[in-house]
């Protein structure tokens, strides 16, 4: 269970996916205007995550097996689409609003690389299914993390007496990058 | 190289089944946003947005036909929050549709002759007056919204824009100079 | 003309004022750095107090704002400060500079000038130093009596701005590792902690010359809590949480792991606690936000110093929890008058 | 001695009262005009009911309160009321208001003044008497007293357990309760007793700071002579102790529930000033013609006066010889008071101070600098706020915002400014918000009624369109049932064609018959006089007819 646990961690914090690996910035660059909506962009971007990685497990191995590596990347594509279709749907009935304002975000979910990258990580150092579960939930709550964090900043700073050529999304850059600076302190922390 | 095509319909069937499923058991249908947008609107009716009133623009809104920005009346605000509700980027007013500060129609006595066109145009009965009789604005109740102005023959109505008094005095932006004051 | 609103009274008290009584409270820090280390630091100090007033000045000119107040208002001089007392003394004269003006320029003016970082710029001058010029960073000098070659301060400047070493000394010869770092190496070989703290290099708490120093920094620090300039929320909590997370884990398994004193008093511990995390723009300002931030970044420290790749991790803790300031706020805001529900 | 009880923050301004308290309350003499304004309460403006050129009597009615939160204004003194218009106000605006300006007479009429024996009136009779005397709270807020002792929303009575005398005056400079206290303390004790009486009170506190050593003990002697059973707490000096809720809070421990009365919890608070003047209305039947006023800061006298409301501020300073290096006054305290745009202004309800300004008393403010979110306004603040949140979110006209971090809670204080080492002027920040979110409710508020006068207005038109097109249809159907049973069949087109022909034949002859009945009448019984002239216009109308053809001909040729 030990392991399980620094899975967890070691994806949340140390190899943080956005901050360490730069994976998934679209979203995390577009969605995290305002805290309501990274919350809710991070929820959905959990759930897809984990059913993504569990069901790439499932088809990388009963299904494709060694012979049809090959065909990894485009079964996964199809499967989180799949996914995220689904997601949308089940949002859109549940809370139309957070539909709404996530907007086009929400479909974006399938482009997201993160949510491609877990599980093709998953295939390549070849978690077993409850390790690459662990991993993909690692992933997506350490990108709901730093997104919510990221929303809280941005929140502050729209009052911020911001230089005009730096304001918006000039300045979400500089605070992204000096994050991931931030967090290279916790590099080496898991070996 | 079959193999690989199995593969890849068993994955697309088993999704195409789920998916027919989900539609059918999570339909959702109504647009609760229109009325989210109505409710940001200043409700004038002036129609300055190209649109017959603020419901049709509310609903032009929702299913992204109209942009944001048509609304003087609402004003530098409404375009902010209506941006929050759509989560779009505010933008500023085009050149045709500038704010102007909130005014209330007033009509001339002694050139008005009754005819009751303004009182079939006012989108809010803020008019009251019969044929013949002598017509008024009712001051609290109009929105400044000028669709009375063209309708009149006799071009007896002007725009009065509110004036400043010590009930609806507002306290202003600080302004302090970052010098020292001496 | 900003006394035209009400209220027309205030505290003569200003921001300058308050700066300056944190600069004063850095001075018996240096003073024991100086006696310790020799007086090579003045030089960093000031080379960075020059670099840090230039680009504010510059700064301000680009953004046509009025130069004289800011600069009066010795914020960027307390960055400058506290960027030269955690890297080397006998680094290269160009290492303060670049960080300095990344601090003032990047972690403080992009935000919009004095109170709109979000970053403690200082720390993020360190950081990026740490990462980008790592051989540079660990050109600690040692002591002095700790039997290594002295040398005299024409030739420390002569090194620090042309490079040059005295004919027969090499540069091994003359730096160090900080007392933390060697530790960690010594960790890494497996040899136990008592023996470790044998070495010359160990005074009685800590680091020969490096926990006289911590020592000056807590007196300045207890003087501006005196002065009520800092609250004993940030302190307690940050040195609170290493001493438990080190207790613990001394207690747990004391061959390799040091004692809490230890970590107070070496490193960055007390620089961080009473003037790195109180820097009031970038940290909490509601009380119970200060003890998590506080409590937080003591947590990262110890993790970092005991597990992590850096030897010590105040510069990273204040970094990471900076960027949990805003969601710390928003949670924990007090409760307000009349909804308190308190009925006597 | 009840247990007191402490709120957060506050701060300790250097209080200045002595120079005022040492000579005691002068009597103005009559200045040469008055300028009495219609808006001297919170609430709508009182409606004027004299015209210029009347002449009242002193205390007579001169203006009715309007609707439910409002109170009357009365004639300070006898005298003609010269002019009823705009004319500049005390007020941060300086913008005019509707004054009326009364030109004394020198007499000092009174109308005829009639006591209230207030133990066995109904309380509602005596609530509408306080209304009519115009009595409103002086302890800044000028709110009409009638309606704090209405009995709460839905109860019968009052259940009011502790009544509070603020007598705390927390204000740095203004000293106008204090002499009060010492010079009149019988009557602000008896107009407590009214007070109780009126809200069937349990208990009866009497808040003062304890920088009035005098002030309390007068009031505990007035209170053993009168032989009520008052307590007299003598509570720490702290501003702004003087506010309502944190005097309930140091008096009884109790917190007034943000965005809810005092009386939610039990408690009421009127100001001593306002006890006094109740006194006065039922005792001597005198509406509110006068108040005490503090006049101090850089003056060669500073010292209290007892004068007639209305009276410009120029004469008032006059008396108090302020020195040459005065560069301005301020209605109020140095913390919470307002600049006066000018010195022709005259004196309301709400003016408990005016404070010659000068460099030396209030010097210039430092330069100020961005906020450096220090955390010493938060530790200030009475109301447990967080200003440079608030502060930070005003600035950037985050509305929202602002009202999640309960701006509304702010009492404008000024602690928070007071402290601020950057020296920003933050209530001015909050004062600037809470305007802005009120123009925006009163906007949405009338967006809403006209959504609601639109949607009926369309709902209107379309039941008429029905209406109309039902009875053209019931009509046809009516003329359908008719014509029918006459021809039995269909008319063709070429029938309906001649039909229509027919109808116009029918119409021209018709006209055409009427034209040649229509005789000139009247030619009958004429004299002689009248045919002779009428046979002379047949003749000159014959001879234009002539003149008109051959024009006509003329230039055809």
């Amino acid at each position: 269970m030990k392991e399980y646990l620094l899975i967890l961690v070691g994806t949340v914090f140390v190899n943080n996916i956005v901050m360490t690996k730069i994976l998934g910035l679209c979203p995390f660059m577009g969605v995290s205007k305002k805290l309501e909506t990274s919350l809710g962009m991070g929820a959905a971007t959990t759930f897809v995550l984990t059913l993504a990685s569990a069901s790439s497990y499932l088809i990388n191995h009963y299904l494709l097996g060694p012979e049809l590596a090959y065909l990894t990347t485009l079964s996964f594509i199809v499967v989180i689409a799949g996914i995220v279709q689904f997601t949308e749907m089940v949002i859109q009935k549940t809370s139309p609003v957070l539909h709404q304002v996530l907007g086009i975000y929400l479909p974006l979910i399938t482009t997201n690389c993160a949510v491609l990258g877990i599980p093709l990580l998953n295939v390549q150092e070849n978690h077993n299914f409850i390790e690459s579960i662990f991993f993909g939930l690692g992933g997506a709550l350490g990108f709901t993390l730093v997104m919510v964090l990221f929303a809280g900043m941005r929140e502050r700073m729209e009052g911020a007496d911001v230089p005009e050529v730096f304001k918006g999304s000039a300045i979400a850059m500089v605070t992204a990058g000096l994050m991931s600076l931030a967090f290279m302190g916790f590099s080496g922390l898991i070996k | 190289m079959l193999a690989a095509l199995l593969a890849m319909s068993a994955i697309a069937i088993v999704l195409g089944a789920v998916l027919g499923y989900s539609a059918i058991k999570f339909r959702v249908d109504g647009n609760p946003l229109a009325d989210k947008i109505d409710a940001v609107l200043p409700q004038t009716q002036c129609g300055q947005c190209g649109y017959p009133g603020c419901r049709p623009y509310a609903d032009a809104i929702a299913n992204g036909e109209a942009d944001i920005n048509l609304c003087p009346p609402g004003g530098e605000e409404g375009i902010q929050k209506l941006a929050e509700l759509l989560g779009v980027e505010p933008k500023p007013f085009g050149s045709d549709a500038q704010p102007k500060p909130k005014s209330v129609a007033f009509i001339d006595e002694n050139t008005c002759i009754g005819c009751t066109l303004c009182i079939q145009a006012c989108p809010v009965d803020a008019i009251s007056g019969a044929a013949k009789q002598m017509h008024t604005i009712i001051a609290a109740e109009c929105t400044g919204c000028e669709l009375c102005l063209p309708p009149c023959p006799v071009d007896c109505i002007s725009m009065l824009p509110l004036e400043e008094n010590v009930a609806n005095w507002k306290w202003k932006y600080p302004v302090y100079a970052l010098r020292p004051s001496k | 003309m900003a006394a035209f609103f009400s209220p027309f009274l205030s505290k003569p008290d200003t921001v300058s004022r308050i700066m300056l009584q944190v600069l004063l409270a850095l001075l018996p820090g240096i003073a024991m750095y100086v006696w310790y280390f020799g007086p090579a630091i003045l030089v960093s100090i000031s080379l960075a107090s020059i670099t840090a007033l230039g680009t504010e000045a510059l700064m301000l000119k680009l953004r046509d704002r009025p130069v004289a107040p800011f600069l009066k208002d010795h914020s960027a001089l307390l960055t400058g400060w506290l960027l030269a007392l955690s890297i080397p003394p006998l680094a290269p004269w160009w290492l303060v500079v670049v960080g300095t003006a990344f601090c003032i320029v990047v972690a403080k003016h992009l935000y919009g000038g004095l109170g709109n970082n979000l970053f403690n710029p200082a720390m993020v001058g360190f950081a990026v130093l740490i990462i980008s010029f790592p051989a540079q960073m660990t050109q600690w000098i040692s002591p002095h009596g700790l039997g290594q070659i002295e040398l005299t301060f024409a030739d420390q400047l002569r090194y620090m701005f042309l490079g040059i070493l005295p004919p027969n000394v090499t540069l091994d010869a003359i730096t160090m590792a900080t007392p933390l770092d060697t530790l960690k190496t010594h960790l890494h070989l497996d040899e136990p902690i008592r023996q470790i703290l044998d070495m010359p290099i160990y005074g009685r708490l800590a680091g020969q010359g490096s926990e006289m120093v911590s020592w000056g920094f807590l007196a300045g620090g207890l003087y501006l809590m005196a002065r009520r300039i800092i609250s004993w929320h940030i302190p307690l909590a940050y040195l609170g949480t290493i001493f438990a997370m080190a207790g613990i884990f001394h207690l747990a398994d004391p061959a390799h792991y040091v004692t809490p004193l230890f970590h107070w008093f070496s490193g960055a511990a007390m620089l961080g606690a009473f003037f790195i995390l109180t820097d009031p723009v970038s940290s909490p300002t509601t009380h119970h936000g200060k003890l998590i931030f506080a409590a937080g970044a003591g947590l990262i420290t110890y993790l970092i110093r005991a597990f992590g790749g850096f030897p010590d991790g105040t510069a990273f803790a204040t970094l990471l929890m900076n960027i949990c300031v805003p969601l710390i706020v928003l949670y924990t805001q007090p409760k307000i008058f009349g909804r308190k529900g308190r009925k006597p | 001695m009840s247990a007191l009880f402490k709120f957060h923050g506050g701060v300790h301004p250097p209080t200045h009262k002595t120079e005022s308290t040492a000579t005691p309350i002068t009597r103005l003499p009559l200045p040469a005009r008055l300028v009495v304004p219609f808006r001297q309460h919170a609430g709508d403006a009182a409606i004027p009911i004299v015209k210029p050129g009347d002449h009242v009597l002193k205390g007579q009615l001169i203006g009715e309160p309007q609707g439910f939160v409002s109170s009357a204004v009365h004639a300070p003194t006898s005298g003609v009321i010269e002019f009823i218009g705009p004319h500049p106000v005390a007020h941060p605006s300086g913008l005019p208001d509707i004054c009326a300006v009364l030109i004394p007479d020198g007499k000092e009429s009174w109308i005829e003044k009639v006591s209230v024996d207030y133990r066995n009136t109904p309380i509602a009779g005596l609530r509408e008497h306080l209304r009519m005397a115009g009595i409103v709270g002086l302890g800044g807020a000028v709110f009409p007293s009638d309606i704090k002792l209405r009995p709460l929303r839905g109860h019968s009575i009052q259940n009011i357990e502790v009544l509070i005398l603020n007598g705390a005056e927390c204000e740095p400079y203004i000293t106008c309760d204090d002499m009060l206290m010492r010079e009149r303390a019988a009557e602000v004790v008896r107009g407590g007793e009214i007070l109780r009486f009126m809200l069937g009170a349990g208990k009866v506190l009497i808040g003062i700071e304890d920088n009035k050593p005098e002030a309390i003990a007068a009031m505990r002697a007035a209170v053993q002579a009168e032989g009520l059973p008052f307590e007299v707490a003598e509570i720490p000096t702290l501003y702004p102790s003087g506010s309502a809720k944190q005097l309930i809070r140091v008096l009884t421990g109790r917190e007034v529930p943000s965005g809810e009365l005092p009386t939610d919890i039990g408690v009421q608070s009127f100001n001593v000033a306002t006890a006094y003047s109740v006194a006065r209305c039922f005792e001597q039947g005198e509406p509110m013609l006068s108040r005490i006023v503090t006049v101090t800061g850089n003056v060669t006298q500073p010292r209290n006066y007892e004068v007639l409301l209305g009276t410009p501020i120029a004469d008032l300073l006059a008396h108090s010889e302020p020195k040459t290096d005065t560069r301005g006054y301020l209605m109020g305290g140095p913390m919470m008071g307002t600049p006066l745009p000018s010195t022709d202004v005259p004196l309301v309800k709400a003016s408990n101070c005016f404070i010659a300004m000068s460099d030396a008393l209030f010097p210039a403010p430092p330069a100020t600098l961005p906020c450096i979110r220090c955390g010493r306004c938060a530790d200030a603040c009475p109301a447990d706020l967080q200003p440079m949140d608030l502060y930070w979110f005003a600035r950037a006209k985050d509305f929202g915002k602002t009202q999640s971090y309960h701006l509304f809670d702010c009492i404008e204080c000024g602690a928070c400014a007071y402290v601020c080492p950057s020296h920003i002027p933050l209530v001015q920040y909050y004062r600037f918000a809470k305007s802005e979110i009120r123009a925006r409710e009163q906007d949405k508020l009338s967006a809403d009624r006209a959504r609601e006068r639109h949607e009926y207005r369309e709902f209107r038109m379309e039941r008429e369109k029905r209406e109309k097109e039902e009875k053209l249809r019931a009509k046809e159907r009516a003329a359908q049932a008719t014509k029918p049973a006459a021809t039995g069949e269909v008319p063709t087109a070429s029938d309906a064609a001649a039909e229509a022909q027919r109808k116009i034949q029918d119409a021209l002859a018709q006209a055409k018959a009427q034209a040649a009945e229509a005789q000139p009448r009247n030619t009958e019984n004429l004299t002689p006089e009248q045919l002779a002239e009428i046979a002379e216009i047949e003749a000159r109308r014959a001879r234009i007819r002539e003149l008109a053809k051959s024009d006509v001909e003329a230039p055809k040729e």
